[in-house]
């Protein structure tokens, strides 16, 4: 999916719990996700606390969309 | 701990005593996914989900040894268990004669039991 | 044994109309073989015929796709054709686009076999090997000697509804089927062959290439993110709740489009996850988990990005690629390319 | 290790009074044989029949395929630790019926066994419709479990096969070869500048219906070891696979295993075959891990140049396959693989359930999805009761005219993964 999209000439940002998958499926631009079944939460925190933590992970997201890549890259979640 | 998951009712009852067990009434396919997501929350594969040369739509039984949850996800547990279930989907479904069920499940019973006496040294 | 009746396919340049400054031709129904036409008349012998010719410019077709597809189906239909042949294109890219695309539309709406040809670095060879026959070329016009008795052959043996060879049999570049034949040499030699070879480090070419290895190149990067349109998907199946367009929760043979005009946070009420692959508890209490809809409208207040796109798209897939995944993101992705879409960002489970 | 094959051309199979072979023919005491099977208290009955190439002639649900063989001279005996006791083979002079095989019949468990058809179509997919062929069909006590009853078919099998090759020995072969397996040193000086290459095998080793025997060991017990191919060809390595006909290797598979022969075709000319290194599939996936990690190690220890690495069966030994050929690429050596695929019934399935851009070399079986409509023949050895069930056959695939349509995968041999056909896919 994330190749067809690619190809299309749309830059993706792979965000990804599993990231040797998010490799294996040909991703350019992958940011590592919390876990699988809330990728951009943790149902642990306060309501705050999770929207803080996923708009960290997206912030990455955006930062990975502005960066010029020539293979696949992981940009980790500061 | 290890986990077997397992939808062999034949499997239930002999191995019950030895490992911990999670049994699912549900098909085939259904235990290849349960093994898969069990593997993203952190247990690694302890057996291959496609164990022996049956065609996951020769047999209607499956089980699979996992280890207990980790703090890391294995990422070669993941590769396999993942690939595992995408073979299994492209395999259509077939309808069997009762009389072989019997054999279906004393062929998964021997596939794990030879699995189980191979990490009994581990466990 | 009766004559096979053929539709040809051309272009402008073969129909010798001319170069270039002709592309814009409209699409032409000439009686009998034009061109190229010639050689398939002497390769078919007396097994078919060319009975009409489609001349058509190579630009006409690309720049009015539907348009022309429409014509040329219209034109093809009342033909009475047993085959319908396109090009070859060789290294023609709008050329073998449009070979490739009115093959495809022909086989689908006409039900007529069908065959191109094209060189495999062709853009049209890529978009349609897994769906047509398309007979490997040389990159210039110099390999028409050479193509078309291939394609004639080909071209005798699917309109007679006879079983197709292999790639390497028949010359097609192989694409999504694999087939099944007899080598001449038996495989545990071919082995030994193939080790030899590349011990040598000379070239060897493997049975079955590896899939899923194929990388697309990355696309630059957004230049002005705070202008920047952008879209999210997801392969974590979140739909409306109640999942309105019943998809599956496993091998989904389709994938949902959503409006999220005017939404501004995802909640238990509202969205959950069709996705049976995961434990599902988490999304339905908070879609945003997934699809993080909340933070992206608060972007977009905040100027962070220039806009949230007013859909998003949704499968259900563990991630992995599948044939059927692979289909609709190319679908979407066409929607989204046409709608200025700048970035996308994907989430998995 | 040097090893003297004499070939002995078999035409024709005949019961006779007295067993022997004469004029290409071999004559078989049906009575004397039944007496040798039924010394197992596990088996309550034998049938034979003969089914010779161009018959109409199904034979099914086969177990296994044997070739008669003899040792003539030299230590051992064919089929060590199983039939004759253990002792190393692979030198002297061994005694081949060949263009004959012991085929062996039984429904041991009701699904997952092959069909031969010794005309038609579906004898073109499998190597069984072109040998002639004695197929022993057992019937067990009640109440055998079934493993129990596929041990006793297995070892009744090679007990046939034994017994036809000892009619051998004092005959004077038609053909002879000479098979010389050097040791590392000799080798190394006799062919300083030829490529070193070995041969990994890899056996079917996970549970019942499932295994392989090297010199009687269960190979799912054994870590990967070497030894020299000509024991192989003195019946080293038996199947006791009854699983997945087209890609199992039958025990006839092992014993003229297509690599080696080719291997020591070019050996001296353009290459020096230097290892033959043996490891298993088994379920457990740190023995996976551990197995793959030895093949590596020896080849990597031995400095092969380069390898070729055959598989067995279908789904997990895939991940043994790519584990093997991932780790031997690492060391440097250069590797070809053999498999097959399940690329599905219309061919767009991915072909094998593991991947890895290693595998840039690889030999294909070809497709054992492919679907084909078998004809009626007039004769079947065995049953076509279970035909629905056998690998690869499906739901209402027997029509009103007799013929039966099965994916390619139901017929014996039809994939094999040690390159012994020339199916191939593309």
């Amino acid at each position: 999916m994330v190749k067809e999209i690619e190809r299309a000439g749309i830059p993706v940002v792979h965000i990804c719990t599993v990231t040797p998958i998010s490799m294996t499926v040909g991703a350019n631009r992958i940011v590592p996700a919390v876990a699988i079944p809330h990728p951009l939460g943790n149902p642990a925190l306060s309501a705050d606390e999770e929207k803080a933590l996923r708009r960290k992970i997206l912030t990455t997201a955006l930062e990975a969309a502005c960066t010029e890549v020539d293979g696949q890259t992981i940009f980790e979640v500061k | 701990m290890d986990i077997l998951v397992t939808n062999n009712p034949l499997v239930l009852d002999r191995c019950k005593s030895c490992v911990h067990i999670e049994y699912l009434d549900a098909p085939l396919i259904d235990v290849l996914v349960r093994v898969r997501d069990l593997v993203h929350l952190g247990h690694a594969l302890r057996t291959h989900p496609l164990s022996g040369s049956i065609k996951p739509n020769e047999t209607l039984y499956k089980s699979v040894l996992v280890s207990g949850k980790h703090s890391h996800i294995d990422k070669q547990s993941v590769h396999i268990a993942g690939a595992c279930v995408l073979k299994a989907q492209s395999f259509p479904l077939r309808v069997f004669n009762e009389r072989v069920l019997y054999d279906m499940q004393i062929v998964d019973l021997s596939l794990i039991s030879s699995a189980l006496s191979s990490c009994a040294h581990e466990r | 044994m009766s004559t096979f009746k053929v539709v040809h396919y051309i272009n402008q340049f073969y129909a010798g109309v001319g170069g270039e400054e002709h592309a814009d031709y409209k699409p032409e129904l000439r009686d009998g073989p034009v061109g190229p036409g010639a050689a398939f008349t002497a390769a078919f012998g007396d097994k078919a015929k060319i009975i009409k010719t489609i001349v058509c410019g190579d630009s006409y077709f690309n720049e009015n796709p539907d348009e022309a597809k429409k014509t040329l189906i219209d034109m093809i239909r009342d033909c009475g054709a047993d085959l319908f042949i396109a090009g070859p294109a060789f290294n023609a890219g709008r050329y073998g686009v449009a070979c490739g695309t009115i093959c495809a539309a022909v086989s689908e709406q006409l039900g007529i076999p069908v065959l191109t040809g094209m060189f495999e670095e062709n853009p049209g060879a890529e978009m349609f090997k897994d769906k047509l026959h398309i007979i490997a070329t040389g990159s210039s016009a110099t390999g028409m000697r050479t193509a078309v008795p291939k394609m004639a052959a080909l071209g005798l043996k699917l309109a007679a509804g006879e079983s197709v060879g292999a790639s390497i049999e028949e010359g097609y570049l192989p694409g999504g089927a694999r087939v099944n034949f007899f080598e001449k040499e038996r495989g545990s030699k071919r082995a030994v062959d193939m080790l030899l070879k590349k011990l040598a480090g000379a070239p060897f070419v493997t049975e079955y290439p590896m899939p899923d290895f194929d990388r697309v190149a990355p696309n630059p990067a957004v230049l002005d993110i705070t202008k920047a349109t952008v879209a999210l998907v997801t392969s974590g199946g979140i739909v409306p709740k109640g999942n309105p367009d019943r998809i599956e929760s496993s091998s989904a043979s389709r994938y949902g489009e959503y409006d999220i005009t005017g939404v501004n946070d995802l909640t238990a009420e509202t969205y959950e996850t069709a996705h049976g692959g995961y434990d599902p508890v988490y999304a339905n209490q908070d879609a945003d988990r997934v699809l993080p809809v909340d933070i992206m409208r608060a972007f977009e207040k905040e100027g962070k990005i220039g806009k949230l796109y007013n859909k998003f798209y949704t499968t259900v897939g563990n991630g992995t690629s599948t044939k059927s995944s692979k289909h609709f993101a190319k679908e979407f992705a066409k929607k989204l390319k046409d709608d200025n879409v700048q970035v996308v960002i994907l989430t998995s489970t | 290790m040097k090893l003297e094959v004499g070939y002995i051309q078999i035409r024709d199979i005949q019961f006779g009074e007295t067993p022997m072979v004469k004029d290409g023919t071999l004559y078989v005491n049906a009575g004397e044989l039944e007496a040798l099977v039924l010394e197992d208290e596990y088996l309550a009955a034998v049938s034979f029949d003969i089914a010779r190439p161009g018959e109409s002639v199904r034979i099914s649900p086969v177990k296994d395929v044997i070739e008669p063989r003899a040792k003539v001279e030299g230590s051992g005996d064919i089929f060590p630790g199983v039939i004759s006791k253990v002792d190393t083979v692979g030198s002297g002079k061994t005694h081949v019926l060949r263009g004959a095989a012991v085929v062996t019949v039984g429904k041991i468990v009701g699904f997952q066994e092959g069909i031969i058809d010794m005309t038609g179509l579906g004898a073109q997919y499998t190597p069984f419709s072109k040998t002639v062929n004695l197929v022993a069909n057992f019937t067990p006590k009640d109440g055998l479990s079934a493993h129990e009853y596929e041990a006793a078919a297995r070892k009744a099998g090679l007990k046939i096969a034994y017994a036809l090759g000892k009619l051998g020995v004092d005959m004077r072969p038609d053909d002879t070869k000479v098979y010389e397996f050097e040791s590392l040193v000799e080798g190394l000086k006799k062919y300083p500048d030829l490529p070193r290459v070995g041969y990994v095998q890899m056996l079917q080793s996970q549970g019942l219906l499932h295994d392989t025997y090297v010199y009687g060991v269960d190979m799912k017990q054994s870590i990967t070891t070497m030894l020299s191919p000509t024991e192989i060809m003195d019946g080293a390595i038996i199947s006791g696979n009854c699983v997945s006909a087209c890609d199992k290797n039958t025990t006839y598979h092992h014993q003229n295993n297509p690599v080696i022969e080719d291997l020591f075709s070019e050996h001296g000319k353009t290459l020096n075959f230097t290892a033959m290194i043996i490891t298993n599939e088994n379920v457990y996936l740190a023995d996976k891990i551990r197995s793959s990690d030895w093949t590596a190690k020896l080849v990597d220890q031995l400095d092969l140049d380069g390898v070729i690495i055959s598989q067995e069966g279908f789904g997990n030994p895939d991940t043994d396959l790519i584990m093997n050929c991932k780790k031997t690429e690492a060391t440097g050596t250069k590797t070809v693989i053999i498999t097959n695929e399940y690329a599905g019934r219309d061919g767009t399935s991915q072909s094998l359930a593991d991947a890895d851009p290693s595998a840039d070399a690889l030999v294909t079986g070809g497709n054992s999805n492919q679907v084909v409509t078998l004809p009626k023949l007039d004769k079947v050895i065995g049953t076509l009761e279970y035909t629905e069930k056998i690998a690869g056959g499906f739901a209402g695939n027997t029509d009103a005219q007799g013929s039966i349509t099965v994916e390619i995968q139901a017929i014996t041999g039809a994939t094999n993964e040690l390159g012994f056909n020339l199916l191939s896919a593309r």
